[in-house]
Order: C-alpha cells, then structure tokens, then sequence
C-alpha cells in the first residue's frame, strides 16, 4: 500500500506539533552548542521539549513519551527543523544510547536511565574510538579488569575525537574484557558516569569550532556491574546495533536535511545577483537530494514496520546523507561568494558537514559493508 | 502514511519478472538486432498481450485491468530490467490509457489490447524508437496528442540496435486530445515509464557486474574483493536505491493527480537518470575488456540505457523544478 | 616552444621556499590566529621585505627586481604552500608593480618596498581579507584602480581565523589609474596570485596526507596502502598536476601581454580552484578525525583554501571563457 | 625558459604540414576503420602520408621520417587532427612498437621493421591480454618454448580483446619462456607474423563497431629467434617500455583532443535550441581540459628534453585523457539530445570512448601506479 500523505491522526499530530514549535522555539536562535555556554542554554531547551512531552515523542509515555509511530517520529522530525528549531545536544543519548537500552538494557537499567535521558539529566557523548582505533574500532586497547572485591570493573586506557566530550556527563563505550580473545571478541560496553574518580576529560578544539571536542582518559576507573549493557563479552554486538542506528535513520531523519535544503533554495532566491544559472542547477540538485533522502526513509520505515531490519542498509543511509549535507552546504556557500569565508551559519554548518563523512565509521568503511554485506560482493583479502 | 508495494502489487510485478526471465533473455534482445529474427520478437509481444499487459492501464469497463500509475512502476522496471525491444512502455503506460480516456475515437483499442497494434511514441524531430515496428504513433507537441499512421518509413541506424528506430513522415491530423491536462499526463507517464525502465536496466547491469566481479579473479583473487571495485559498485548501488522510492512516489502522485505530481515526475526522471547512467559506465569499467565485447551482454542493457537517457530532457525538468521553487527559468539573457 | 622554469627562477622559487619553511612553519600562521602574536607575524612581513619580495615586480629603476608574472608563479605558489597569513600576493604581484607603472602619485612605493607598507584588496563588498593588518587598500571597481587609507576598520570573525578580514570604510577618492589595460591587467594578477597559492595549499595538503597515511595504521596495514585512499590521492595529485602548467602558462600569457591572456588566466583559476578544493576534501576525509581537529596543522591550509576558492569568481571566469568561445553569455532570460 | 609560441623554424613546420594536409586529408572522411572494408581505405591514406613523408616525422630521415623534434611533433599531430585528417589505424606500430624498438631492438631489426612499419606495410596489432590476465598481465600463461632443431621458438596459447586484430599482419606480445620464474621473470616479448602457420584470428564484434577486435590463437607456431625483442627473459621490462607509451604522450598527443574540443564547441553553437547555460558549462569546462591536457603534455616535453623521463608518471597521462575524451563525447551526446541515439561521429566516438579507461593498463591499475609510484604511498598488502 501506498499512501503518501498524512493520516488523520498523523496530521493531527503535526499540527499540534508545529503549533507547540512555533509558540516555544527560541528567537533569536540559540547560540552554537559547540561552547559550554552554548551548550548551557540548549540543555535548558532539551529540558523545556521534556517538559511538554516533545523530547522523545517516540518513547513510552512511562519514559515521557508520546507512544508515537515512526511516521509521526518523521513528522515529527520534519516539523522540528522546519520550524528552525537547535540541533539536539542529546543525540547521543536519544538517538544513540536508547535505541541500544530498548534492545539489551535490563528492565532496571532502561527504567533508570531512559528517563534520565529523555529530560536531559544525563548528557551522554560516544567512547568508541581511540587514538590507535578510528576506522579500526576493533583495534581498541582500553580496558575493563573485573575487580571482584570491589563487586565490578576497572577501567583504565584512552577515547578520543569525542563530540562534546567536555560537555557530557556520561559516556558509553567499548572496553576489553579478555585481552586474550581476538579483535571484535572480547569486548564489553560499558556506560560511565564521567565524574568517577580516575576519569579525565580535556577538550581540544575541533575544525568547526566545537570547543567540547574530547580525549577522556580513564585511570583505574571502577564501575559497578549494572554500567555493563548486554552482557560481559558481547560488547560487539551491542555496539553494533548503535552503529547501526548511528548510521541510519535515527540520527539523520530527512527533516533535517530537507529543512536545510529549503533554507538553501531561500538564499538562492535572496541572492539574485550571486545565482548564475550553474548554481541554480545546483541548487536545485541539492533540494532534490534532500527530497530523494526523505523518499528513501519513508521506504525504509515501511519495510521496518513490516518487521525488517535495515541492518547493513543503514550504511546506504550514511552514505547517502553525509555527502547531501556537505553539498548542500557547499551550494550555500558558492551563493554567498567572498562572503563565504565570514563566520556564518552556512561556513559553520559546511565545517560540520565535513565531519559526516567521517564519524560513525567513515564513509569508506560505509562503502565495504554496502559492498560486501549488501551486494555480497567477496571480502577483502 | 505507508509506502510499500501491496500483495496485488508484488505479485502481478512477480509474474511480469518470470515471464520476462523466461520469455525475453538477453538472446531475445540479440534477436532484435538486425537483421535478427523479428518473428521470436512478435511472440514476445503476443505472450505480453496474453498477460492483459496492454490493458494494464485501461479502465475495466473498457476490457482492461484498470490499473494506476503507481501500479505500473515494479511492471515498468520488470522491462527495463529485461531491455525489452518493443514499446511496451509507449503502448502500455501511455497511448492505451489515453485512447480508453478519450473514449477510442479510432476504434484501437481493441487492437492494443489484443496485442494486433502497437504504438510508438514520436521523439525529438522526425525520430522515432520502435518506428519500424510500430502500427500507430502518438505524437505529444504542441498541446496535442495525435495517433496517426506513418506515411513513410526509414530505417535509422541506432546504437541500440534493438531499438528499430526510424524516421518517419507523419500525417498532420489524427488529434486525438487537446485537453492540456490530459496531454500533460501522456508525458508525464511517457517520462515515468522511462524513469522506471532506467531503475530496471540499472539493476540489470549491476547485476550482472555483481555476478562478474565476484568470480573473475585477478592478481590471486575475485576483483570484487578490491575496494576500487568495491567501493564504485556500492556508490552505483546507492544512486539506484535512492532513486527507486522517488519514481514509486512519482507514480502515485501521478496515480492521485497530486498538485506536486509534475515536479515529482522530474524528481524521479533525475534521479533515475543520473543513477543508470553512472551503473552503466561503473558495470563497464568493472568488467573491463569482456564488458566492452558484444558477446557478452552487458552492451544490450548499457545501450538501451544511454538511449532512453538521451531522450530525458534533463533542463527541461530541471526548469520545472525551477519553476516550482519559484527559483528563475533557465535559457540566456 | 620551451616550456619549463630556468636556472634563475628555480634559484629564487627555492630561496623563497627555503626561507617560508624556516620562518613560516604552522606555528607562525597559528600565531597569525586571534588572540595571537602579532609581533611573529609582522616579523615575517619584514624578512620577506629584506629578501626584496615586494618589489620582485617592480621595475629594476624603480628599485624593485624586475620580473614578471611568469617568474611570480612559482613565488607565489610558495606563499600558498605556507599559507603566509599576510598580504604578500596583494601586495607583491599587484599593488607594488600597479604604483610602478602609475608613476606612484601618493609616494607608497619606497614604503611597500621596505616592508613598512602593506597593501591589501578589497574583496566583495565591504569585506577586506587582512584589512586589518594593511596601511592602504586597493579597490580594483568600475574600471578604476584606486589605493586609499581606510576610514573605519571593524574586526570580522572568519573560518580562516589568520586572515586578519575587516570590514572597512573607504574614501570614494583615491584613483591611481583608469586606464583600462592596466586596471584588467590588476584583476588578472590578482586572479594569477590566487591559482598559484591554490596550488601551492594544494601541494602542502598533499603531503601533509601522504606523510599520514604513510604511517597511521588501521586494520594492521598503513592506511595509505588501501585502495580507497591510493585511487583518491591519486585523484587528486592528478588535479593539481593538469592544474599547475596551467597556471605557468597563464603567468607567461600576462608577462607577455599575449591576446589570450585573460582567457589563460581563466582556465588557471578553473583548474587551480577545482583541484584545490578536491584536494582539501581529500585530505581532511583520508586523514579521518585527526584532520578534523584544531591541533593537526591541516585545517590551517584547508581553510585558507576554501577562503581563497571562494573569492574566484567561477562565473566570471566561464562567462570570459564563452565570450571568447562564441558561446552565449550566462544569466537568465 | 618559457615560451610557448612556435619558433621561426617550428612556424615553418607547421605551415608545410598544414598546407600538405589541406591537400591530400580525404573528404568526404574515410569511412570507419573498423570494417575490413575501411581499414583498406585507412591503410591507403597511411601509405599516402608516408609516401609524403608526414607519417613519422619525428623519425630519422633513413625510415622515412623527417628528424623533427618532440615539439614539432606535437605541432604535427595538433595540425593533423584539426585539419580532420583520419584517425592511425598504424598506430600500434608507429606510437608503440617503434618507441620499443629504438629502444630494446638490435640494429638489424631497427632496419628491417621500422621502414616496414612507416610505410604501413606491417601492420601491427598488440598481444597482451589473455582470458585469464587483464589488468594481471604478469599472470599470463601463453608460452614459448625452444626448439634447438628448427633454430627457433614455438610459441603457443592464446592473446584476447586484440584490437583490429583480425586486420593486421603481425602481433607483439608477451610469451612465457621459463615456466619455472615467477609472475613478472620468465616472459619474454615476441614479434610474430600473423601469416605464420598455426595461428588463427577470430574476430568478435566490440561495443563500439569495431569488428576487428579479436582472439588470437597460437598452436606450435615456429618464430626464428629474430623474433625476439629485447633479450629473452626480458619480457617486462620490455613491455613495460610499450605499456609507457601507450599511457603517455606518444598515444595521445593533445592535438587530438584539442580537435575534438574544438568540433564540440562549434556543435554547441550550432545547437543553439539545446544549448542549455548547464550544457554551455560543460562544453566550456570540456575544451578547458583539452587545453589543460595541451599544456601538462608541453611542460612534460621539455622535461623530456631536459632529459626526465615520464616512467609512471605516463599513468597521469592516461588518467586525464582517457577521462577527457569521455567527457568531450558525453557533453556532445548531450547537445544532441534524442537524436544521440543515432549512429554518428559522436556517438560511434562515445563508445570508443568508453575503452579509454580499460585498455593499455585500466585506470584501477593507472592510479594504483599514481599512488604507488608517484606519490611513494605504501604498497597495497
């Protein structure tokens, strides 16, 4: 069945939805999340979306939800960014983190923690790579030394290239458990509150100016068994499945993009004098690929609720928006001319663009799993 | 909202696929080449006409399937996917539907259905694919839709040799619509029906690049194993995904005459446009020199490709979505 | 036809290339970062001053060295490389020879001469990279060459934080030339000193990423030995190959005053933007999260690339290239 | 020293081979060389231009060459193909053979082959490609085999994807002299006379028309040991000669594509109903890559004079010519519009296009080389 508009209920939803938006989303915008103030102010924004029930519309209501379907989570999405509201701060832990809780928390962990993260009370970053593990995430050394007279583990070694690592309160990450089993064996993930004793965090600027760009450095770090999620020595599949959602629809819905893309056409409009045809061909490039991401993931959510999994698919997702987001930025940027090079939201979202292609396994890692586990082409030698 | 195929759907595409993979292999094709076997390549249109294909777009109670546009999309794509070398698509998605609206003023549609008469559709100047086969052709220009017999017929050498091109002299009456509505939906279906055979020919080749690269072994292993290769197909791949849902939503757009549904049609023309023609040059390169042979196959699907992206009109769907973005309509000062 | 650098410039190009290694390592362009040292860097504006850099295009008997913009190329692709974060293009290959040929009406040639006068030029707008380090600006609009002292400087934050940007007010008075072969001959070698420093980021990106990945290891291997990077490099040393003897040529094409010269410069700056941004892409994506911070030197020429591509002008430059071509001009109907 | 306009004596050059040109470049054009038929006619136009001396001209005068250095060469081929004169179906002998021959060949087969090869009496064919090695030339398993008795070598397997194979009268190619050396030691490189009992040719039809390519088979075929290039065991490094050739500039001289730039130009204004600005900046950014090509081959040539040699750097070449040449017909097919379809120049140049980046070395390989070799990146594992 196709039907691609609103159902009744969905576009009850959305006009509820928008109407909230625009009574409550802040003008003049906030300013960029990237330093600690900044980051302050959109914790405060997280907590008042919580408050009305509009942080996580997609979550049980026990966990302040709304018990949305997927299409009103898109719905959702689109309404969000159209309406110009911040990126979430709290990505990591809702788009990341709780999809993996939903899947091998226990029922104590998601009813302690889902909550935390839905009002922004935790504030969680990623802990995957290290500087010797990128790419290579399996190659990671840090490590967990099960300390049974303290009833749980140590962790000591290093995470880096952290997004607003400085910021978090929380970071969840893979730490060895048997450093005798091979690479993606082994491994454990674990959460930890990052004001334990032993855990240092030292920001270290990043290209787009993100101040909270972190190495957190854990000595003799002890955590209790309940910090381990899905079980010791399963850390690799667990973390996959947070990749996985990392890559694909969760993190990257179309309402993002396609608000983007219209705020593109809005500058070419605005900008007569810059638009030569050339750019307005590209322009309108850019919005279509914005228009084909969000036919994609309507596809995709109905292949999902019939009960597939996007698995290695969402790498297609990743691929597919990383390279949209830079080319829409880099659009707005030939638009704006000399003045590109000015400190702009458009030159600051082209920087963060730049990171898309890398973060989350970078896009050539991406193109492998497309090649081998979707087209099953052979493996690598 | 819900955007998945329907079990009507999947199986009517399904049995499209069986009786293409059966009926119309790549030796099928071969036969449409000069001087070829044009009585094998009839057959293949009476088998389809035996499946109620013609009449897929035809209202019931005009002795067709009354299927909709959203309907013909899989279908559209099963020929692409077979490079079918006969205007299934002219004939199926465009003119039958147009005759059964216009209530069949020539008295073709019985014939259309039963698989007697074919209709090609007339391209850019006096050219026109399938020509030499065709009993009828629709001409789309200047705001009228004309079927009309050809008053003469000249073979045109094609680099799709399966395309039976020509050039044709055709009469100046025959109009068989001028309602600017109804002509505006003969083209947009005729650029469906390429968007969705492009998405099909896409697959074609990559599947067949697929199927080369993971068993021809150079330097001590399949070539897929490297990432060159490895890396270029799954780029090709994602331009096919990503274009396939946005020519099943042009489909339905146009099936529920959306306000949208031109700007979709474009959309959809793009995207399938660019992502073939890129699995075209990325299977070649892939295959090396065997590929670049025509006793492999790979050139049947390649060619039929680059034709029916020829006939795409890239500006003038990117003017259309000019229009629609209120951005300024292309040409020169 | 001969077409490669003799002894003399080769001797310059590596004094030049010697002296910036020394003097204006990563650490001096970060120093040219706010909150900064400023001292640093105005000290390097006075060793580039004492090795006669600012008069290299001024006439022998105007105390300068007397080359040409062929003998700048390579010059200025040296600045580039080091992302000098001072106005030594500006200065050197436009202004300095500009006060030359004028006769210098305000008497500013001595003091460019001795590094005690910078001069920048004034971009779009407003809008003056290191407008807040120059005494005097150059406006190059409507066919006047004018030198003025700015009125009012505010600061402008920019992603190139070495560029020194201001906003400034200028006096309307001030013209130096209307002549408008040397006012064309202006924007030329301004467009020349922007190829040639794109080459010049793009070489220094190129080994900063080869030395990377020559050594970083991932999955047991140097990750400069996978394909994905090999073929990428590759591509992007194969921009800036096809790049740089066009750049050489367009400088001789200026120095010698050819009539294809503006055209030449063109395609210079066609080739030398393109190749310069493919290669920033390149390095920050083979370099992984590493080139993404602020503590690698990378972004340092990444983002001195980008501001300088985004000055470029491509329009420009293809309406030039079809006029000369007898192609229609760009804009819309 | 730069200075990149004709000499007084290189103007000269250029005036006679015009003039000779003007006069003699056959029009309507030969039809294509690819049918038996049209190689004849092609083969008469060789003798013709050789008979003026114009077919070598950068050959010593005593093999019918007029001693003309590099630059006067690159003034010839850019006169030869602006004037729309035939493509060199010699050309495999010419660019790619003689260049081995003045290097590898002993003086007796300098001077019985090269006045045979200017004169188009020998018509030469390569012989590299088998089933089983493509881009894997080292894996080839053709042999040969020594026969003491008969004074002489037996050669036998099989050479594939020839082109025009089936037309021409000899083969060069590479054949397995000592079956116990590895994959690149052990060849060694065999001129043979297609006439010479037990080798047969099939012609196969390729992509583009070409009905010459063909399978070469070779079943205990006797060859004198003058057949040999180059020394026996020497097969490699002798190729490797050819395979720099036919990358570099000797293959393809700017002159051709500046043609073709120059023919899609006036296409695009005589198309003014399809000349879209997108198509106009296409065209235009094709012909500045001919004239990118133009400019990187005559800084190469005087560091040629200076005494460089090209060596890997001949993959750059192949690179951007083979990348040029698609693009210069894919903007053509373009202007074209429906019409494209149609069997013309164009689209018969389109498809041959399309080999550019397969034969002499696929651009996999040509950049592998690039990055390897130029770059100095660490080897693949």
């Amino acid at each position: 069945m196709i039907d691609l508009v609103d159902t009744a209920e969905e576009a009850r939803f959305r006009t509820s939805a928008r109407a909230w938006l625009r009574a409550n989303v802040p003008s003049p915008p906030l300013p960029s999340g990237d330093t600690r103030e900044g980051f302050a102010r959109h914790v405060e924004w997280e907590r008042r979306l919580f408050d009305a029930r509009w942080s996580v519309v997609s979550w049980p209501e026990r966990y302040g939800g709304r018990d949305a379907s997927l299409w009103e989570w898109l719905v959702f999405e689109e309404e969000y960014y159209a309406g110009g509201a911040p990126q979430r701060v709290t990505q990591n832990g809702i788009f990341l983190l709780a999809p993996t809780l939903y899947e091998f928390g226990t029922p104590a962990q998601q009813d302690h923690l889902l909550p935390r993260i839905a009002a922004a009370e935790d504030l969680w970053c990623q802990g995957w790579s290290e500087p010797e593990a990128g790419s290579d995430l399996a190659a990671i050394t840090s490590r967990a030394v099960r300390d049974d007279a303290a009833g749980g583990w140590r962790l000591s070694g290093q995470k880096t290239w952290t997004t607003r690592g400085a910021f978090c309160t929380h970071l969840f990450g893979l730490f060895r458990t048997d450093p005798t089993a091979g690479r993606h064996r082994g491994l454990t993930y674990f959460l930890v509150p990052l004001g334990a004793p032993g855990v240092t965090v030292r920001g270290f600027g990043r290209l787009d100016g993100d101040e909270g760009f972190a190495e957190v450095t854990f000595v003799d770090v002890l955590v209790p068994d309940e910090a381990v999620l899905g079980g010791v020595g399963n850390g690799w599949r667990v973390a996959m499945s947070t990749a996985s959602s990392e890559r694909g629809l969760s993190l990257r819905s179309p309402g993002r993009f396609l608000a983007t893309a219209d705020r593109l056409v809005a500058l070419a409009r605005s900008r007569a004098e810059a638009l030569s045809p050339r750019l307005r061909d590209r322009v309108i490039r850019a919005w279509v690929g914005a228009q084909a991401y969000q036919m994609f993931t309507r596809h995709q959510v109905s292949a999902m609720l019939d009960g597939a999994q996007p698995g290695a698919r969402a790498s297609l997702n990743k691929l597919f928006w990383s390279e949209l987001d830079i080319e829409l930025h880099e659009t707005a940027l030939e638009l704006l001319g000399a003045e590109a090079e000015t400190d702009t939201a458009w030159s600051r979202g082209f920087l963060f663009s730049l990171a898309g292609p890398i973060y989350a396994g970078t896009n050539e890692i991406q193109r492998t799993i497309v090649a081998e586990r979707v087209l099953g082409l052979p493996r690598a030698p | 909202m819900r955007f998945c195929l329907d079990a009507d759907q999947v199986a009517l595409r399904d049995a499209v696929r069986d009786m293409l993979a059966l009926e119309c292999p790549p030796a099928l094709v071969r036969a449409a080449w000069p001087p070829g076997d044009p009585a094998a390549v009839a057959a293949l249109w009476r088998d389809l006409a035996r499946m109620g294909l013609f009449g897929a777009a035809v209202p019931i109670h005009c002795g067709g399937l009354g299927l909709g546009e959203t309907d013909l999309v899989p279908i559209l794509t099963e020929v692409g996917y077979a490079a079918v070398p006969l205007p299934v698509a002219e004939t199926m998605a465009v003119a039958a539907p147009l005759l059964a609206a216009t209530g069949d003023p020539g008295g073709y549609l019985p014939g259309v259905l039963a698989g007697t008469t074919r209709v090609a559709i007339a391209g850019a100047g006096d050219l026109v694919p399938y020509g030499m086969l065709a009993d009828l052709v629709l001409v789309l220009r200047d705001g009228r839709a004309r079927i009309v017999e050809p008053l003469t017929t000249a073979v045109v050498s094609t680099v799709d040799g399966s395309r039976a091109a020509a050039r044709l002299a055709l009469p100046s009456a025959g109009t068989v619509t001028d309602d600017p509505e109804l002509v505006d939906l003969c083209l947009d279906r005729a650029d469906l029906a390429t968007a969705a055979q492009l998405l099909g020919l896409g697959r074609r080749m990559l599947d067949l690049t697929v199927g080369y690269v993971g068993t021809r072994r150079q330097f001590g292993a399949p070539i897929g194993s490297f990432q060159a290769v490895q890396h270029r197909l799954a780029d090709a791949l994602l331009g096919l995904e990503f274009a396939m849902p946005a020519v099943l939503a042009a489909g339905w757009a146009l099936a529920h005459r959306t306000g949208s549904r031109r700007q979709d049609v474009s959309i959809a023309v793009l995207l399938a446009g660019d992502a073939a023609r890129t699995m075209a040059k990325t299977a070649i390169q892939c295959h090396g020199a065997i590929g670049y042979t025509v006793e492999y196959d790979l050139h049947l699907y390649a060619k039929r490709t680059w034709a029916l992206a020829a006939s795409c009109g890239t500006d003038s769907h990117l003017d259309r979505l000019a229009a629609a973005l209120d951005l300024p309509k292309g040409g020169f000062p």
